[in-house]
């Protein structure tokens, strides 16, 4: 399973990255076209359809992404190991910065359906508190202390928050009285039709290879920080023991 | 075809906004990559 | 040599409350504390237009929310202000006891101070109190499932540095939920809404289960392995 | 700056014995991101009365720490009481006492509650908790006073009565001696000599070296993470 570097290629980037990079950005250009373009504006949504093909991507990423926090939390208090810690890790700061664009989203379909941005809808209530749950974890993440402690307080957190995750959508549901069950993609209109249903899933392929494309690439950027990290470390126990020498 | 009204402005914010902050992050994360394995020792650099 | 998880966690818990015996923490700051955050309400709502009437039961969690996190936060600060923590962790006392323990101990104190948050509510509210029965479940149910999650958190936190402000950070979004489920709940007790009354005391005991059993699971890496 | 080992250890080794009770081999740990323990070397018999000298911030309590299973050794080998702590962390924790700088009681409990909360965990008596704090001279009338209004000196004895009570086979006492009258330490040295005697490992950590040497067995020092 290791891949060692082939000389040409500089950075975090391998064969395989390279090909998923190159397949994202085709497919965002095929997605501006057929999104944007060639699918017609829907019956009843209207323009604002356009928004649904970035909108279910990016909370279909972000979903996707804090469960292999999850799993990677989970897997890293038993097996203890760095590949899993770190993982999970690069999962929930993607997971973050695309739930923030689905609030984004939301919002912008919001101010278009509604007129207003904020309306105490399920679906945004419940991605904001998940969002500032996740955040906890990159903040706890943060905080400087060995590799450890961080894994393992980083991975209680990962678990506690998945755990919660189905329990806020249903809180949130009710709250609002909405009883009927909905899923993740439950947005997907099941009435769209021909481009539009096409527009759909491309938007959620493509969002897909991007997020498969980030996650190889920010999970590389951890591993070379921890390594990065050790160099620094035989630095400090270096001075640490130089420490004695003065005295 | 998109139809040009004002709507479009906020479907276009949607859009832009979300290219613009993964490009951003991904920048970010390509940078980082390089900067890093340059301090890292080539025996260091796999992955797993 | 070790004890039993059940015998572990009533030492852990009666040494906990035995501190409040002593020190009075909870029933000279907290309790205050939670009195004057219902009275601001009042005053920040403007108790003429029955605003507070209507939303008696969210302002009654929101307190109880806040004062839960003074209670988290000072049931672990007895145990790293003088490292008594470490202690514990070279006694024979499992990482299971020691969470049960500790989430016994805020359970009784948190339903006492509820019980005297209530009074003061009806007073000051003028809440009719009904529903008892349900009440009853809501009350208990949500307060197991805050001290279970706040119990983790707590002791999690204590590893790390700024633990004081990271706490509320992380422990408020995780009970959303509760919040939710107990004043919704608490208003169909309370007969101002019509509603699946049942299913939220559902949803608060998946909460409370859920986070107990992982507070069990999970004390034993923040506890013993690290 | 790589030290030579001291020389028990090579004695140790040629005659056959039981393990050393504490055995550290370019042992790194951290406290945060420092490097507390920096390649530390060390290794003390069973039945040795071992101090580390040292000043200030030079990693004295990390060691005591470290071998309490208390910080993780991240790098290099640590073994207590046959416990590989790599491997297994918290293995060594109920067979060792520990009295730190904080005394690692509850504040806001009195002496007795502090004393029989500790023995109980560890699974003994009430008995044995009052037998400790007999041994330790705490007065019958401090008792039932609560531990925050003691003097630091009567507040030892109690942190000594609750370790006491567990019979740990390694003491870690971090500045044993500090904080105590003269005829306590009197005491204490007694108690140290007397617990050597049954076979339990003592390893404290001092400044003052004018004291705490006289019972030591052997002395180590500790400067920059590391012992010279």
């Amino acid at each position: 399973m290791t891949t060692t570097f082939a000389p040409k290629i500089i950075g975090t980037s391998s064969p395989a990255t390279r090909i998923l990079g190159v397949l994202s950005i085709i497919g965002l250009i095929a997605l501006v076209v057929f999104g944007l373009v060639i699918s017609p504006a829907d019956f009843e949504l209207g323009e604002t359809i356009r928004i649904l093909y970035m909108h279910v991507p990016t909370v279909s990423v972000a979903y996707l992404a804090f469960i292999i926090t999850g799993v990677g939390s989970v897997i890293y208090l038993w097996k203890r190991s760095e590949f899993w810690d770190l993982l999970a890790a690069s999962a929930a700061e993607i997971g973050v910065l695309f739930f923030g664009l689905t609030i984004f989203n939301g919002m912008m379909w919001g101010k278009i359906t509604w007129g207003v941005f904020w309306r105490w809808e399920p679906r945004l209530v419940t991605t904001t508190v998940l969002f500032i749950t996740y955040i906890g974890y990159l903040v706890v993440r943060s905080i400087p202390t060995d590799t450890r402690t961080r894994g393992t307080v980083s991975a209680v957190i990962g678990i506690m928050a998945i755990v919660n995750i189905p329990i806020t959508h249903k809180a949130v549901d009710w709250w609002r009285g909405l009883h009927q069950s909905s899923t993740i993609f439950a947005t997907v209109d099941p009435d769209m039709r021909g481009t539009q249903l096409f527009s759909a899933y491309l938007g959620l392929t493509v969002f897909l290879v991007i997020f498969a494309w980030l996650l190889i690439h920010r999970f590389r950027v951890a591993w070379l920080s921890e390594r990065a990290r050790g160099i620094g470390l035989d630095e400090a126990i270096a001075a640490r023991r130089a420490e004695g020498s003065f005295s | 075809m998109l139809a040009i009204t004002t709507v479009t402005f906020y479907i276009a914010a949607a859009w832009i906004v979300t290219f613009v902050s993964v490009g951003i992050y991904a920048a970010w994360v390509i940078k980082r990559g390089r900067e890093l394995s340059e301090q890292v020792p080539e025996e260091d650099r796999r992955w797993m | 040599m070790s004890l039993s998880t059940v015998a572990g966690a009533r030492l852990v818990a009666r040494k906990d409350l035995r501190i409040e015996q002593h020190s009075r923490v909870a029933l000279a700051q907290m309790l205050p504390f939670g009195m004057l955050v219902l009275i601001l309400f009042a005053f920040a709502l403007d108790p003429s237009r029955d605003v507070l009437t209507r939303a008696t039961a969210g302002l009654f969690w929101m307190t109880v929310l806040f004062t839960s996190t003074l209670a988290v936060q000072r049931a672990f600060a007895v145990e790293v202000d003088d490292g008594a923590l470490d202690s514990i962790r070279l006694s024979g006392i499992s990482a299971a006891s020691v969470f049960l323990g500790k989430v016994s101990a805020l359970v009784i104190q948190l339903l006492v101070l509820e019980a005297v948050l209530a009074l003061g509510v009806a007073i000051l509210y003028n809440t009719d109190f009904g529903g008892w029965a349900m009440l009853v479940a809501v009350t208990l149910l949500s307060t197991i499932g805050m001290s279970a999650a706040g119990a983790t958190y707590g002791v999690l936190v204590s590893r790390l540095r700024h633990s004081s402000t990271l706490l509320p950070l992380l422990l408020l979004p995780l009970l959303a939920p509760v919040l939710i489920a107990a004043t919704k709940g608490s208003e169909v007790a309370l007969g101002q809404e019509a509603g699946q009354s049942w299913s939220w005391v559902a949803l608060l005991a998946v909460f409370a289960i859920s986070y107990l059993v992982l507070g069990v699971v999970l004390y034993r890496p923040l506890l013993e392995e690290t | 700056m790589t030290t030579p080992d001291p020389p028990p250890s090579d004695s140790l080794r040629s005659v056959p014995r039981a393990d050393p009770a504490v055995e550290l081999r370019s042992a790194v740990a951290l406290l945060g991101r420092f490097p507390a323990l920096a390649g530390c070397d060390l290794e003390v018999a069973s039945g040795e009365i071992v101090l580390l000298r040292g000043p200030n911030g030079a990693g004295k309590t990390t060691v005591l720490r470290v071998c309490a299973g208390l910080v993780p050794v991240v790098e290099g080998s640590a073994r207590v009481l046959g416990v590989d702590l790599r491997k297994d962390q918290s293995g060594v924790r109920q067979r060792v006492g520990l009295v730190g700088h904080s005394g690692g009681l509850y504040g806001d409990l009195t002496v007795v509650e502090n004393a029989v909360f500790f023995a109980q965990a560890s699974g003994l008596t009430h008995s044995d908790a009052m037998q400790a704090l007999d041994r330790m001279g705490v007065a019958t009338r401090l008792h039932p006073v609560a531990v925050h209004s003691l003097s630091a000196g009567q507040k030892k004895r109690v942190s000594f009565a609750a370790m006491l009570s567990r019979r740990p086979e390694l003491w870690l006492l971090d500045e044993p001696h500090s904080g105590l009258d003269e005829s306590a330490r009197d005491d204490l040295d007694a108690l140290l000599a007397a617990a050597a005697g049954a076979g339990a490992t003592v390893l404290m950590a001092s400044h003052e070296l004018d004291r705490a040497g006289d019972v030591a067995i052997r002395t180590v020092d500790v400067v920059g993470g590391v012992t010279t």
